[in-house]
């Protein structure tokens, strides 16, 4: 059984991971659209940028946000004056990081399944009075659900997994920020953390391991239908 | 009137593409294999943006290089059957169907039963599309685009995976579409007979270029439009009136001129106009008009000229008032000393009429 | 140099109801849980620690990091808050300190040494390497370098070094034999399974293992702040402390 | 022998195929849109595996669920051409051609360039599949699946996308090799034309099942298959020798019993067999043979019987010594009081053979 | 002008990167076959295992990769005893500890592309006497190659930026284990080392950046190819 400390981070994890997800989603589908479907100077460029998050290491990745998006960043002070958003050191903050950090996993994944799809079906639908972007949403989002499924899939994973951006973002605050990984790095921190650590690792697996399994089932049961099952 | 003149060029191949079809009934186009007539179509329904040139439909223009005008495909109301059938496979037939209905607006439910039915689709109607065979998948995507209220029709080779008996089901609702609602229509085929059949205009392309576009019996009637000559299916068009029918017999009665026709039973009303084709091959010749025998068409009238053919025949073309053409051997010919101005008699048996792209209605725009 | 309060007055002993925020670095976090339970025990309110390497948390410190206390693992960090101005005047304290020692994994051959100018390490390395936590950056790292240029072994030794991400990940070399031999902090040395102490590191030969605790000019509850970290300098605390391994500041920094 | 027996259930769908086919000339596969031929192709070709049954082509079994036989795709030696092309989208039609030459060792240069020629690829050989036109496409499945050296070939409706004059160059290409390799073929189309031209043998299926399936002269007899009997084009095949030509009229005299037939030039030498396709709606009939008339095959014989249809024609089947049969109106039957057995005379234009379908060759496999 | 050191650790993360990329693309190719186009028991869990490196915070892995493939651990004896191959302190082992991580990324990214190659092409392929295997490597392999670079892009790029099993792995050795990432670490634990901190992640951003866009340019040439262009 998790102690409640474990409890605590598990929900934390799947909050920011959830949340991490679902706000990245509709940026994730639109820019995938841009980049599969539409040609303009500096494509590869923006493509090469959206990619970065990958290659910086998370930790670079946290201190930019916490010079940007901190309490007395530019962002985070617009943020804070217009919004009422606080982002540093709370579990928003958190999911921000993760989504960026896994926001080149999500595009590409969506891209490459958009670009999978038959443009003559979207041809087809214009011809039957759809817009453009009508066409998309009927047509190429369904046929792309499976590969929307694996981007959130991946993008969910990473989430979870995630620790140099949030740590160093959002600090490691016991139930606003202290996800699993963040548990896990505590609990190695001290000398006999090991047991404990052993613990969080399962946890995390499991988690994951569910995510994963459920989501694999559920991009089947997807693909099926959007390729014609009964 | 709709007006097409476009240039385009993709890969190798050239197109330059120029003809003024009528606003209404069916402009068969009308081609050999990669001559141009999918890409016509794409250029017309606004999927391929030509390099230049000037399309309009009626009063709307839907491109026009010069003046930097090119309407979206959506905004065209142009219904297009692909020559494959592009379902949508994440929905059911019955969602295809309604997929363009709903965003038009156009057809309601009474259109779709009536669509359904016709092609025989009720039994489709929950099913996926991806399992469906070639030949159900190509029905369905005629009811979607019927169903689209399109303003303009394009049907690229709608039939060509349909057997014998749903092309029979499916070309008199094709007739109907075009004549009652006034839809123009484009009908890409190879088959003459669905030409014959629908068209109203044909337009002949070869090598990206349209080489003959005009009212069908006129463009048939060329004697330098090899594509339309070299068929076993050259014939005219005869303009009649029905003139009666004999139930018990299965046959109908149409008269031109002095003349009185046999035919299949035809629903046409007594009184109403009827065209039909007679096939040069069904057509036999003769001096004196035969005795007892299962002929029961015999025409007299006079040569009007010999055309010999490459292959040992000869069409003859016949003066009964109106024009029939018959195509025999030479050698019978030559039996015959056929000559222009020489009275004799044409026969035709009913039975050759029996086909049912025999007859065509009088529609609103026919010459 | 007066501590700046916004509410209540200074502090005497446990202040229950308001909650607070310890950033502290990760290495100290066992210890100030059971002294925070203490605390609690005694009356006092809910503490919770944010645990990050000690770089992280300044630099959180630096761009508003809602934190009461910050405990940092070395010097540099807090000298570098002090210097803008973000440490609550008059609250740095010296904690408590550490001392580094030689590990070998447990079943090792190598007998005890002392660890003097006649230290032949090499040797004791044979073709292996040395496990320290990284020299420029990490501090654990920088005293372990120190020490060794102290003893005028670091030219010779430092291309036999293998630099971990920090103490914990240098234990864990030496505990899987990747290495025969570590430089880490006794507190990790003597908690850590599977690990053999050889020999104690004079705290001469570094600059000293130094614990520091610093109220933050900016803390979001001054009064439980304070009266938590004179706490952390109670008895209980310093008992506690040296249960976990960590030794009491010099008598010099001793209130 | 090609021995089919499977049951097989997809969807909603099921299919209990039951057929035994000669191991040479070629077999039409025939049937409505859905009726299950494309499924029992992937059958017979190992890329679906039936629930059970078993399936031998010669002495080869593929597949026999009793005994846990399936032999791979790969190794079964059927060349397939499908409904789509299916061609490789990576590689120039050149490469597409070669893939089964490649891996089957087949077809040598000389080979290579004849199907190219046959099929007019030359132009193409250096193309992408992509935008190659309908017609295209197929005409390079087609080659590729020739040149794959198959044991067995199955095409599936092969020539639907081809216009007319395409599917005349493809189709004698088509005869010569099931003729000349021996290897038998399985054709499915919607078309009879093609199945007359072509197959020897008949199968015909509805629902998932094989309805008819036999030489093909019988089953086109058999008055039980609706699907043949319901078209315009059913007739019957004369087996005739070649009499002599007359090349200045561009005939050829056919003989058969006691008759003689003019028909258009043919290329066969005189003294071979030759089998002549006689549509029933061609056949006129009349109690005295005709005075001064262009049709000059007159045929006396004696009505055997007369079947009625429903759409007021019969048809009359005349013993000529072969059966011919002739569709006529029923008020014609009733003027000429036709009965069994009353001597007549049969009319057939020889324009009416002068379609390329109209002839077969005698193959070595023919009933 | 980036200093020796930095170019130092410049080059050896290009080359730890290009060979974990080079080294997973085989497994990657073979798994993503049969995750695509298999059914087999445990399929899901195969998959979810092999996720796992999404999930599982890097260092979790690196100190996994300690016990399994480090002196003592099962997989290092072998590879010691057998090959002759060490990977504890090597830029091998750093090179393994990178494919590991970014091989989730790889898989996914070839699994979608198979996925979205039409089986009937390979249905073709084997009535013309390709086995199923040559099936595969003619007609879907050259299909796949976009989604083949897609997948090695983002291995590129997450090795690029590999920290945490890295340095646990292998240390952090100085022209040996010591990447860009792992000096940038160095950079940011000590006060005033941002400005050092800043020229690494300059350095790795523009190295990056200069992967990714030519992937996408490469990429773009590939698909073309592939679906026909002349
Ligand atoms: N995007 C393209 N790029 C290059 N060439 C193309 C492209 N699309 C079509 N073509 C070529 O243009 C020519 C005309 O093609 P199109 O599909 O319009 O012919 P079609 O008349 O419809 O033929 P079919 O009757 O066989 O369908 C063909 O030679 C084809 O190979
Ligand atoms: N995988 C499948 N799952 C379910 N139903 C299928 C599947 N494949 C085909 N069908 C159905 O099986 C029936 C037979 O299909 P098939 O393609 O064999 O017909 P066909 O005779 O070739 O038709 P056509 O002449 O139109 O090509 C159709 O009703 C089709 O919808
Ligand atoms: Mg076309
Ligand atoms: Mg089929």
């Amino acid at each position: 059984m998790p102690t409640p400390a474990e409890t605590e981070a598990l929900l934390l994890s799947l909050r920011v991971a959830v949340w991490s997800v679902l706000g990245s989603l509709p940026p994730a589908i639109a820019i995938a659209w841009l980049l599969a479907r539409t040609r303009f100077p500096g494509h590869a460029l923006l493509n090469g940028l959206l990619h970065l998050p990958l290659v910086v290491p998370p930790v670079v990745i946290g201190y930019l946000l916490l010079v940007f998006l901190g309490r007395r960043g530019p962002g985070g002070v617009f943020l804070e004056n217009v919004f009422g958003i606080t982002l540093g050191f709370t579990w928003q903050g958190a999911a921000v990081a993760s989504a960026i950090v896994a926001f080149p996993l999500m595009l590409r994944a969506i891209r490459q399944s958009i670009e999978a799809v038959d443009r003559r079906l979207e041809q087809a639908a214009r011809t039957l009075g759809a817009s453009s972007a009508n066409a998309f949403c009927t047509v190429t989002l369904p046929l792309i659900v499976p590969g929307v499924f694996a981007g959130m899939v991946l993008s969910f994973a990473r989430s979870l997994g995630e620790f140099g951006a949030t740590i160093t973002f959002v600090s490691s605050i016991p139930g606003e920020t202290r996800t699993l990984p963040l548990a896990l790095y505590a609990a190695t921190q001290v000398p006999g953390g090991e047991p404990q650590a052993t613990r969080l690792v399962i946890i995390s697996v499991a988690l994951a391991m569910i995510a994963l399994v459920g989501s694999e089932w559920l991009a089947r049961r997807t693909r099926h239908y959007a390729s014609g099952g009964p | 009137m709709i007006d097409i003149a476009f240039n385009h060029r993709q890969g190798a191949f050239s197109l330059d593409v120029r003809m003024q079809l009528p606003g209404n009934g069916v402009t068969g186009l009308f081609g050999t294999s990669g001559a141009g007539k999918s890409t016509v179509a794409d250029v017309i329904a606004g999927l391929i943006r030509p390099d230049g040139g000037r399309i309009a439909i009626g009063e709307r223009v839907q491109f026009d290089s010069a003046r930097g005008v090119a309407v979206a495909p959506e905004r065209r109301r142009i219904g297009y059957v692909f020559q494959e059938a592009r379902l949508f496979p994440h929905m059911n037939v019955r969602t295809n169907l309604r997929f363009g209905a709903r965003r038009r607006g156009g057809a309601g439910p009474g259109a779709f039963d009536q669509v359904v039915g016709l092609l025989g689709l009720e039994p489709l109607l929950d099913r996926r599309t991806r399992h469906l065979s070639g030949g159900e998948a190509q029905r369905v995507a005629i009811g979607r685009a019927l169903l689209s209220d399109p303003e303009l029709l394009i049907m690229d080779e709608p039939l060509s995976s349909l057997d014998q008996q749903r092309r029979d089901d499916v070309l008199p609702h094709l007739e109907h579409l075009a004549a009652d609602t006034g839809i123009p229509m484009i009908y890409i085929t190879h088959s003459i007979e669905e030409i014959i059949r629908l068209a109203d205009h044909l337009a002949v392309m070869a090598n990206g270029a349209v080489i003959a576009c005009g009212p069908i019996q006129d463009v048939m009637a060329r004697p330098d439009v090899p594509v339309l000559n070299d068929r076993r299916d050259a014939g005219t068009l005869l303009q009649t009136t029905v003139a009666g029918h004999f139930d018990e017999d299965h046959l109908s009665a149409l008269r031109f001129g002095e003349h009185t026709l046999l035919v299949p039973r035809t629903e046409r009303p007594k009184g109403s106009p009827l065209a039909l084709r007679i096939l040069a091959r069904d057509v036999s010749l003769a001096l004196e008009p035969p005795q007892r025998s299962s002929v029961m068409n015999v025409l007299p009238g006079r040569v009007q000229g010999i055309h010999p053919r490459g292959d040992g025949h000869v069409d003859v073309s016949i003066d009964t008032g109106q024009i029939i053409r018959a195509r025999i051997t030479r050698r019978s010919a030559d039996d015959l000393s056929l000559r222009a101005g020489l009275h004799l008699y044409a026969l035709v048996k009913s039975v050759a009429f029996a086909e049912r792209d025999a007859f065509r209605r009088h529609a609103e725009g026919d010459h | 140099v007066p501590v700046p309060l916004t509410q209540g007055g200074p502090a005497a002993g446990p202040v229950a109801g308001e909650e607070i925020l310890v950033f502290a670095a990760a290495s100290t976090g066992a210890a100030l849980e059971d002294v925070a339970a203490a605390y609690a025990a005694a009356g006092g309110g809910r503490v919770r620690f944010s645990l990050a390497a000690t770089s992280a948390l300044a630099r959180q410190v630096e761009s508003g990091a809602p934190a009461d206390l910050f405990l940092s693992a070395n010097a540099l960090w807090m000298d570098r808050l002090e210097d803008v101005g973000l440490l609550a005047a008059g609250s740095r304290s010296y904690l408590f300190r550490n001392q580094l020692v030689l590990v070998a994994p447990q079943d090792t051959e190598l007998e005890p040494v002392t660890v003097d100018a006649k230290l032949d390490l090499e040797a004791m390395l044979g073709d292996g390497r040395l496990a320290i936590a990284e020299p420029v950056a990490v501090p654990a790292g920088i005293y372990a370098r120190q020490a060794l240029e102290s003893l005028g072994i670091w030219e010779r030794l430092q291309a036999r070094t293998a630099p971990a991400s920090d103490v914990r990940h240098a234990a864990l070399l030496v505990r899987r034999h990747e290495v025969p031999l570590g430089i880490i902090y006794w507190t990790d040395a003597r908690a850590t399974p599977g690990l053999r102490v050889l020999g104690t590191f004079s705290s001469e030969l570094h600059d000293p293992v130094a614990y520091w605790v610093a109220q933050l000019a900016d803390a979001p509850a001054p009064a439980a702040a304070a009266a938590f970290r004179a706490f952390l300098q109670s008895d209980t605390a310093r008992t506690i402390f040296s249960r976990h391994g960590f030794a009491p500041p010099p008598d010099a920094y001793s209130r």
